[in-house]
């Protein structure tokens, strides 16, 4: 085939703790077809330009969680991203925003893990039940409450696109907490006032000033900020109950 | 010892980093027009508390072409404060289905804003009938 | 070096190895589990997958049925004992996955939904939506949480197995982030890494998928067995090889030649039914439809596009609303990855690597030959798939059999006392060198890519959807070579933090060792059986001298020898893979034609 | 972890965000526009007689209040929470500058109406 190929630069955030000071920016040029990916685009650098270029990947379609990155500032799955809508311009592409810069595009996601850790992402069975009783039922439209929180794929890429976790680290940020609506809200599930332990700390749904952003850029249409703030009316409800049976209200 | 040295990036102007950011500041900064506004109005019931001429010196100030302008501020202001409150509101709602189909936000946010205008409406009528 | 101490560890950390980690947690609690994973356990590639897992549940099926689809897809292959246990428990697996919250489809009375799938005559397939391994995945890991005798370390790449005295006493792996080395001993050690579909070009696996534990058990003298048999599914898409699922064609999608011809109908596979009916045409069996397509390229009939060869999935009949609501997925991707979008024009899609039906040799109980060492999921060779995987058998092979690895290894690490520490750090420190020279080497002259996609385009050729003689006996010798040139491969980054070059140098080791076991092991193989299909007079199945299991042993520093191992046969005995009497006959002349063009 | 008593505060952010967002532009525009140019609205409509008679009707009273005092609440935690967002760091100072001007403001509006009388 005798394609001519188009050159994009890829302009990538570089950062070795063992060499770099701080981070900088290193210019690629990278040849590309309508197709590709900027994963692809990274992976041809790494093949073929610079092998000591650092990111993570897997699946190339969207599904496994790895490969989010800022691409041209916004949060995105590089898999998912194409080089054909940035041509003519450079793209360029960084490590997820708030998130400590471990090298490369590589960042520490410890903090994520331990918070998805921390909520009880399980259910917590209301009657315990055999195998041989089968399967607990469950309608179509109790399912549909939990079917959209259940679909993250814990990219985190709604943590870099969260200021309210930028500024504060400890907020248990849009993603998990997302998670935690999921098993909050199924139907065989019983360790809710657990949980909303989590939810109602200044650290669970209240460090969150509904900046939205968050579900903007979800890939897998999650909706976070839907799961954070519809815990606040809940977390508020359990707040004003909580004071209720000492009959001292405000 | 293990070589790791992460990088944390600071915050500092985080808030210019994306159009979305700056629309969320705008969205927040509304908050001091809500106060400035109540701070109007407060000062106006402690005149009528103080009495007539208190409140009528109030009266003149509303009619001061610096008044009018910070008004029309306020009402460029609060009319955004409308838009962005309804854009957030179906976010904190669970979801609702009519008919087996899940309410689109955007839905819920059109009927805050005709929910607005009607009572915005009803509450010009109800003055310009007393008025009348 | 840090050492860590653990009844039973796990490599791995996919569906296989997640539901082995919660066997062992839920048989005694006392014993601590190390599951170590080179990824986060949520990006293993079992989210991948789409379609769903088997079960029987509803009234007109049964265990004979599912039996009967697995072994005859198998091509009579399959250990049937195995198959036996395998289709009593798959039901019972996926409501413990219910239980576990996985969000299952349901029907409106509440009862989990099933659906058909390919090769199968009754629906039996368990599914989450389209994203079935993606919620079996998250369930198991976020349920894994809940045992606190499950100690995880992600991203931990496991670079080599400690045995000493006949037997394995753990693992040592490299914690990614750090570059350090950390030796996890145990008193048993379960090899759960996936599959190996990476050592081909054009495949549907993610870049993780690298055939590590096959690679590693291989080299210590566990056998790999029926390496040879590689499943292709039919449609993928040209060039990165990600898969547009079985589903399209099951909601009515056609596939037409660059004539706009179902070409389909003359490989045996009609009548061409305006619709597409079960078992035939479209719905056809895998390795049919991709070996059709195979044909098609011989003879000038498929489409050129940018990325190779194709043939076009047309799915416009189906009309806008009907594939926006059933095929979402399917209508983002296409737009997404190729441009096209479904509603007005066709998809390019051709075969792809999608599985592999052999490797490491276990028994029944997923014990190796070599004591203390197990393995579960795609990387292990149990004996199920045969020659063919049956469509959503894999998911519900990660659960059986992880299952029953995490509680036989359970049951092994309290039967033994924990070995010699001395003896064990020395070996662990000899294998720390080994992984070490890879990166110290000062300078080499092979580039990994290089390496890597002369291995991949040769493996395409020798072990594709047909195999002649001189193909694989090119490719054996072409990966003979690449196995020198390997030793002299270059590592530029000599950093320990997060050093991915030296990652994917060591992943190519194995990358090596396991196309060498495949090929070596299909040019050995003198018939045609499942997806193995020869064109140079081996074109039939002969059970006479071939039915049974091909063995690749490790030989240090030259070519793998081949051994052969009995198939457990009890109640089926072989017959055909019938799809109609009239296609049988065309493919047999199909192939003489098909070896009269080399 | 710690119960956060974010939901007083929060409660009345929204019920004066709620209400900002219902009539505050229609507000503003009766009180600083219409009625001060006598556009649209007679110019006498907040004369100190009528006014003096809305304030102390009971419903008056309490759309007033109910006015100043979440309209301050809603403004001030949003405040709040942008100092938080420009880095600010020590937010007790700020909490209760805040909240104590929105505190203020309510027994500011709850004397004067008293004051005016019923
Ligand atoms: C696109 C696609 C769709 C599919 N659809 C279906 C379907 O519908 N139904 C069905 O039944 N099957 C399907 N399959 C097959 C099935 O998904 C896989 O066979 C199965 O998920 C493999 O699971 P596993 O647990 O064995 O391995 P994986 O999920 O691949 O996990 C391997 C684990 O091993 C770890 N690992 C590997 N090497 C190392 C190392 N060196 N050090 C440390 N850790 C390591 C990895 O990190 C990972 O955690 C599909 C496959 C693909 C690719
Ligand atoms: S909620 Fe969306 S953006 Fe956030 S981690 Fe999950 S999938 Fe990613
Ligand atoms: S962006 Fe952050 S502040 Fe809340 S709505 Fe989303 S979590
Ligand atoms: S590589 Fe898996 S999400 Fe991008």
């Amino acid at each position: 085939m005798n394609e001519t190929h188009k050159v994009i630069a890829i302009e990538v955030l570089r950062y070795r703790p063992e060499l770099d000071e701080k981070p900088f920016f290193q210019t690629y040029q990278v040849p590309f077809t309508e197709e590709m990916s900027v994963l692809q685009g990274l992976l041809y650098i790494k093949d073929e330009l610079d092998g000591t270029l650092s990111f993570r990947w897997s699946c190339r379609m969207a599904i496994c969680g790895s490969c989010g990155a800022m691409i041209d500032g916004v949060p995105m799955l590089g898999c998912h991203t194409f080089l054909r809508d940035y041509y003519p311009n450079k793209v360029r592409v960084e490590p997820l925003a708030h998130f400590p810069i471990e090298r490369d595009l590589v960042v520490g996601a410890d903090d994520f893990i331990g918070k998805l850790e921390r909520i009880k992402p399980y259910i917590v069975p209301k009657e315990p039940r055999t195998l041989a009783e089968g399967e607990y039922l469950q309608t179509p439209a109790q399912l549909e409450r939990i079917l959209q929180f259940s679909s993250c794929i814990n990219c985190m890429l709604c943590y870099a696109a969260c200021p309210q976790y930028g500024l504060d680290p400890a907020f248990i940020g849009p993603g998990v907490l997302a998670l935690l609506h999921r098993y909050n809200a199924d139907s065989r599930d019983a360790a809710r006032a657990d949980r909303m332990q989590l939810v109602n700390a200044e650290e669970g749904v209240w460090s969150c000033t509904a900046v939205g952003y968050c579900s903007e850029v979800c890939p897998k249409g999650v909706d976070p900020a839907n799961a954070v703030n519809q815990n606040k009316t809940a977390s508020a409800a359990d707040y004003f109950l909580h004071w209720l049976p000492k009959g001292s209200g405000k | 010892m293990s070589a790791r040295r992460p990088y944390i990036r600071s915050m500092d102007g985080w808030w210019r980093r994306d159009p979305f950011f700056i629309r969320y500041m705008i969205r927040e900064a509304t908050a001091l027009l809500v106060v400035a506004y109540a701070a109007v109005l407060l000062l106006g019931a402690i005149r009528l508390a103080q009495g007539e001429s208190a409140y009528e010196r109030w009266l003149a100030a509303l009619r001061s072409p610096w008044s009018l302008a910070f008004h029309l501020v306020l009402f460029a202001g609060l009319v955004y404060h409308t838009w962005s409150w309804f854009q957030i509101v179906p976010k904190t709602m669970p979801s609702i289905s009519v008919g087996g189909k899940k309410l689109q936000p955007a839905v819920i946010t059109g009927t805050g804003l005709v929910a607005a205008a009607f009572v915005s409406l009803v509450l010009l009528l109800l003055l310009l009938f007393i008025g009348s | 070096m840090d050492v860590f101490k653990a009844d039973v560890a796990i490599v791995g950390a996919g569906g296989a190895g997640l539901r082995a980690a919660i066997a062992v947690a839920e048989a005694d609690p006392s014993l601590t589990v190390a599951l170590i994973s080179k990824v986060y356990p949520m990006r293993s590639h079992t989210v991948a997958a789409e379609g769903g897992s088997a079960g029987v549940v509803q009234a007109n099926d049964s265990l004979q049925h599912h039996f009967d689809d697995t072994v005859t897809g198998g091509d009579w292959l399959c250990e049937q004992d195995t198959v036996d246990y395998f289709v009593a428990h798959c039901a019972e697996e996926m409501v413990q996955l219910e239980h576990w919250g996985c969000p299952w489809s349901r029907k409106d009375d509440g009862h989990v939904d099933i659906r058909a799938f390919g090769g199968m005559k009754i629906e039996r397939t368990w599914f989450a939506a389209d994203k079935t391994g993606f919620h079996m995945l998250h369930t198991l890991f976020q349920t894994s949480i809940k045992y606190p005798s499950i100690k995880r370390f992600d991203e931990h790449f496991c670079c080599d197995l400690i045995v000493d005295d006949g037997r394995c006493h753990g693992v040592l792996a490299i914690e990614i982030g750090t570059g350090e080395f950390r030796l996890i001993q145990a008193k048993a050690v379960i090899i759960a890494t996936g599959g190996a579909g990476r050592v081909f070009r054009q495949n549907t696996n993610g870049g993780i998928v690298t055939g590590d534990g096959m690679a590693l058990a291989y080299r210590y003298g566990v056998p790999l067995r029926d390496m040879e048999f590689i499943q292709y599914h039919p449609t993928c898409l040209p060039g990165s090889g990600l898969l547009i699922t079985e589903a399209c064609r099951g909601e009515g999608g056609i596939m037409v030649n660059k004539d706009g011809h179902r070409y389909l109908q003359d490989y045996g596979l009609g009548p061409a039914d305006p619709w597409p009916r079960k078992k035939a045409m479209e719905l056809g069996p895998r390795d049919r439809l991709c070996q059709a397509f195979w044909h098609e390229e011989q003879n000038g009939r498929t489409i050129a596009t940018a990325q190779g060869q194709a043939v076009h999935l047309d799915l416009r009949h189906l009309g806008k609303e009907k594939l926006h609501q059933r095929l979402p997925q399917i209508c983002e991707m296409a737009e997404a990855f190729l441009g096209v979008d479904p509603v007005y024009a066709p998809i390019p899609v051709r075969p792809a690597v999608h599985y592999t039906m052999g490797g490491i040799l276990v028994d029944t109980k997923t014990a190796s030959p070599l004591p203390g060492l197990y393995a579960a999921g795609e990387c292990s060779s149990i004996g199920i798939h045969g020659a063919n995987r049956l469509g959503s058998n894999s998911l519900a092979e990660l659960c059986v059999f992880g299952k029953v690895a995490g509680s036989e290894a359970a049951r092994f690490a309290r039967s033994i006392a924990a070995a010699n520490s001395t003896t064990i750090e020395r070996q662990a420190d000899a294998a720390r060198q080994r992984a070490m020279n890879v990166v110290s080497r000062s300078k080499g002259s092979e580039r990994i890519s290089v390496l890597r996609n002369e291995m991949a385009l040769s493996m395409e050729r020798g072990c594709g959807i047909y195999r002649t003689g001189r193909d694989m006996q090119d490719t054996c010798d072409k990966i003979d070579e690449l196995k020198l040139r390997y030793r002299d491969v270059e590592v530029g980054d000599k950093s320990s933090v997060w050093n991915t070059e030296w990652l994917l140098a060591i992943e190519l080791g194995y990358l090596l060792d396991v196309a060498q076991a495949i090929v070596y092991s299909a040019l050995n193989r003198k018939e045609s059986r499942g997806a193995h299909q020869r064109l140079d007079g081996f074109d039939q199945r002969d059970d006479a001298n071939y039915l049974k299991h091909s063995l690749a042993h490790y030989v240090d520093a030259g070519p793998p020898r081949i051994d052969y191992g009995p198939v457990a046969i009890t109640r089926s005995q072989p017959g055909t893979r019938a799809y109609g009497a009239a296609g049988e006959q065309a493919e047999r002349d199909r192939k003489r034609a098909g070896a009269a063009h080399e | 972890m710690k119960r956060s008593n974010a939901p007083i505060f929060w409660t009345l952010f929204g019920a004066g965000g709620m209400l900002s967002a219902l009539i505050g532009p229609m507000l503003v525009l009766i009180t600083g526009i219409a009625v001060p140019l006598g556009f649209l609205l007679p110019a006498d409509l907040m004369s100190y007689p009528h006014m003096l008679k809305f304030a102390q009707h009971w419903a008056g009273k309490a759309f007033t209040f109910a006015v100043v005092s979440l309209f301050l609440w809603h403004g001030v935690h949003r405040i709040f929470h942008s100092l938080h967002d420009l880095g600010l760091k020590t937010a007790t100072g700020a909490k209760l500058t805040c909240y104590g001007v929105a505190l203020l403001g309510t027994a500011l509006a709850a004397y004067s109406l008293l004051v005016i009388g019923f």
